[in-house]
């Protein structure tokens, strides 16, 4: 039984270390010289069209995008739970499809408050 | 409820994707939506009209090819008609025809260049660019096969053409011919009732056709408002009187009718291609006009229907070899003039999409 | 067929509107004083059987003693064209009312002209430089430029 | 959400024309001769060991056959350009797969066009903005010695008074054929670099 837990871990491992991997080698070939770096203040400064900006640019925002980022948020963490659900609905049986269900019924609430109140709409 | 929100200034710089060359916009923005547009030209400008009054009237015909580089032959045919006009020069009936076939295949390809470019700035992104390509590649072999060139083709001189039509050329145009209906037959049916396309361009940027004779715009843009205006058939030059094809015209003066003005124009060249291949006589190309061509002293305005627009040449002569003076009418600075209100109010991506509807090419726009 | 509107004729009838207003006639065009420029320029858009609301292009030409700024104007629903001249002598700061009043094509014509002949025009919205950059040295297209 | 700013408008132009006349005036009198093309350490001899080749072999090889390129596309040879990534020549042959709009993702910039003066210290801060390795192929007459406007009073007489040029593809504007040939001369000289040296 600890055998199966085992193979989890190894797995566990193998992404952590992947991913570390892929961050690191920028910066070990930086180090050994692979990649030239000469940061300037020009190559720093951000890219406009070939243009410095003008005027400040930390302004603030209108706050309509902060509703499209809310919805967004709901609906994508059920997505997450819908996956694993999925691919393993036949072994589950009929009584997760139930709790995925009502999972389900809470966003759409979410979502239907959301539609009624015009918040997507852009004037 | 009240939102404070600050507007700030957006570079649509010199080097954007979109800008169809170094135009730039000094856009104020509030979030998305354009408060207000200020252009800024002259990244391209290098000073054409000062260097026509160094250059004889033969030796600023290469200068007229890399104005609009889109539509070489047109500003080719435009310079010459109007130093012909000022010169009393008269033009041989086969030189008359080929260049009539060469300003509308020169037609064909700038329209191809425009509506390619207006799909890719609504969102479809360098595929239809490619198709388009791929049809204009056809039309540049053309050009090459007669003037040796595949952008600048400095093909025409005063007087009619500078060389004859090799004779592969007409059973080329013809395979041509053959094959381009079925082209246009197809983007049409592929974009005619596109719902993106319609949801993206059916009523953004309204040009009214008021504003358009105010602002002196001309073109595909002035006949999108719905008003029949085409120098082809209201001042008929060399001998387009001949030929019979109708004039497109919009409604409602938007992208979309600008788009469908384009296509429906792309049609009408094939039409008159096949008229004057059909009836296209022997005989020599070029009246005998001596390269260094001394028209009489006075002044002559003559203008040609350009793809963007009525081209104008202003020539001032004193008698000499090179222009006193050499005016340009640029179809695509002037066609820029009400972009500015017709651009307020609407988002950045519409911003995109009406500048492009608008079709411009910067070597005309700053000369 | 585009047709000209005939000098000779236009010019009696400004010349009935505006005594004194036009200087020279040619077979098809019309020199004015840039004192009557507005007035003349705003008869021709208006009047009901010229109808001239549509501005072909402005551009200036240097004849050393005097800048000529051209006006052809031609009108879409009639199908005839004019043009209209005027003069300007003095070569330091040379200055014309700006006709975007009367067409709003005229708006970055007259910014090319100030940009690269050195004319002004008053009451310009936006009377600066459209092509060269704001520190360049004098005006290029003027004959006396090196 | 009410904004109603009778002008609309936050900065005043003039005064950003103004700024921007001065950099241009700046970089005009400070580039009157051209820079020197990067190609010293092209003759260069430099000792090799096994390992560094192999290094050099594989980042060469990778470099030079992804060159994305930076758009900086002012004129007629933009459409030459354009020709040669479209179907027929078909850039992507050699990696060349994406115009980049940003410089950030892009190693080569193909100038094709005429740079003006006005147009000029935009050009050097894209080229700035570049990431490290990168290369530039100076396309068409007007960017190598300012071509048939060159009497201008506007035009800069060539690319490399303002940034350094790998490679010169003459033409006006040059058939995709000859920019092909350009691109593959400057994968030659890409082949060439090694870590040994400093360049």
């Amino acid at each position: 039984m600890l055998i199966h837990y085992g193979y989890i871990g190894l797995f566990l491992i193998a992404a952590v270390l992947f991913t570390l991997l892929m961050v690191v080698i920028p910066v070990i070939l930086r180090f050994v010289g692979v990649v030239p770096s000469h940061p300037n203040a020009i190559k720093n400064a951000n890219f406009e069209c070939g243009m410095e900006t003008i005027g400040r640019t930390w302004v603030q925002f209108n706050f309509h995008y902060y509703f499209y980022a809310l919805v967004f948020l709901a609906l994508d963490v059920l997505v997450i739970f819908l996956y694993p659900w999925a691919v393993s609905l036949r072994q589950l049986g009929v009584s997760s499809l139930i709790a995925v269900a009502v999972l389900i019924g809470i966003i759409f609430v979410g979502y239907l408050y959301a539609w009624k109140k015009q918040v997507l709409e852009w004037k | 409820m009240a939102l404070r929100t600050e507007p700030f200034v957006l570079n649509m710089g010199p080097v954007h994707p979109s800008t169809h060359g170094v135009f730039r916009m000094r856009a104020t923005l509030d979030g998305e939506v354009v408060l207000d547009i200020e252009p800024v030209f002259g990244y391209l400008h290098r000073g054409v009209e000062k260097l026509a009054e160094q250059r004889t009237y033969t030796g600023f015909i290469p200068l007229t090819d890399r104005m609009d580089y889109l539509a070489s032959m047109s500003n080719n045919l435009g310079y010459c008609l109007a130093v012909e006009k000022l010169a009393g020069v008269k033009i041989p009936e086969r030189g008359e025809y080929l260049r009539v076939i060469m300003a509308e295949l020169q037609r064909l390809a700038s329209h191809l260049v425009a509506v390619g470019a207006f799909l890719n700035d609504c969102g479809a992104y360098f595929t239809p660019f490619l198709y388009m390509f791929r049809e204009r590649e056809k039309i540049v072999d053309l050009f090459e096969m007669v003037s040796g060139q595949r952008l600048t083709y400095n093909y025409m001189r005063i007087g009619g053409v500078s060389q004859d039509i090799p004779e592969e050329f007409l059973p080329a145009m013809d395979k041509f011919l053959a094959t381009m209906p079925g082209f246009i037959d197809e983007i049409d049916r592929l974009l005619k009732e596109n719902e993106i396309l319609l949801a993206r361009a059916k009523g953004v940027g309204v040009l009214s056709s008021e504003n358009a004779i105010a602002c002196g715009v001309s073109g595909p843009v002035l006949r999108s408002t719905g008003i029949k205006w085409d120098i082809r058939k209201a001042d008929p030059y060399s001998i387009y009187d001949r030929f019979d094809f109708e004039i497109p015209t919009g409604e409602a003066g938007d992208c979309y009718d600008r788009y469908r003005v384009r296509v429906e124009e792309m049609r009408q060249s094939l039409h008159i291609l096949n008229q004057a291949r059909k009836d296209i006589p022997e005989g020599p190309v070029r009246a005998d006009v001596s390269h260094l061509v001394r028209p009489p002293a006075g002044e002559v305005y003559g203008r040609i229907e350009a793809p963007k627009g009525e081209l104008g040449f202003y020539l001032v002569s004193d008698n000499s070899i090179a222009p006193y003076r050499c005016h340009v009418r640029p179809p695509s600075l002037i066609n820029l003039t009400p972009l500015r209100e017709m651009v307020r109010g609407w988002k950045v991506q519409d911003l995109i999409i009406i500048f492009g509807s608008i079709d411009i090419t910067m070597g005309e726009v700053d000369r | 067929m585009t047709v000209a509107l005939s000098g000779k004729e236009i010019a009696r009838q400004l010349e009935e509107k505006f005594p004194g207003s036009t200087v020279q006639t040619d077979e098809s065009s019309a020199l004015v004083q840039d004192k009557s420029l507005l007035q003349t320029a705003d008869f021709l858009k208006n009047s009901p059987e010229l109808g001239l609301n549509y501005l072909n292009f402005v551009t200036a030409v240097d004849y050393f003693d005097y800048f000529e700024v051209v006006y052809r104007i031609s009108s879409l629903e009639h199908n005839h064209w004019f043009t209209l001249k005027t003069r300007v002598y003095d070569r330091e700061d040379p200055v014309l009312p700006s006709v975007v009043g009367i067409w709003k094509g005229a708006d970055f014509q007259e910014r090319e002209i100030y940009d690269l002949m050195g004319i002004k025009f008053e009451n310009h919205p936006n009377m600066k430089r459209i092509f060269l950059w704001d520190g360049f040295p004098g005006h290029p297209l003027r004959k006396d430029y090196l | 959400m009410e904004i109603s700013r009778a002008e609309n408008r936050i900065y005043s132009d003039k005064e950003l024309d103004r700024i921007e006349g001065q950099v241009i005036e700046e970089l005009r009198q400070s580039s009157q001769e051209a820079i020197p093309d990067p190609d010293k350490w092209l003759d260069e001899e430099i000792e090799k060991n096994i390992f560094l080749t192999t290094v050099d072999a594989i980042i060469n090889w990778g470099q030079r056959s992804s060159l994305w390129t930076a758009i900086c596309f002012p004129a007629c040879c933009a459409f030459e350009f354009i020709a040669a990534n479209g179907p027929r020549f078909d850039l992507s042959r050699f990696g060349m797969e994406i115009l980049r709009a940003s410089p950030r993702q892009a190693d080569l910039m193909i100038t094709a066009g005429t740079l003006t003066w006005k147009m000029a210290p935009n050009v050097r801060r894209i080229y700035n903005q570049m990431a490290e390795p990168k290369w530039v192929i100076a396309m068409g007459a007007c960017a190598i010695s300012g071509g048939i406007f060159a009497s201008s009073y506007s035009v800069v007489p060539g690319y490399n008074r303002v940034i350094p040029v790998d490679v010169y593809v003459p033409g006006c504007p040059p058939r995709p054929e000859a920019l092909i040939y350009g691109i593959q001369m400057l994968q030659q000289k890409i082949a060439k670099k090694s870590l040994a040296r400093k360049g």
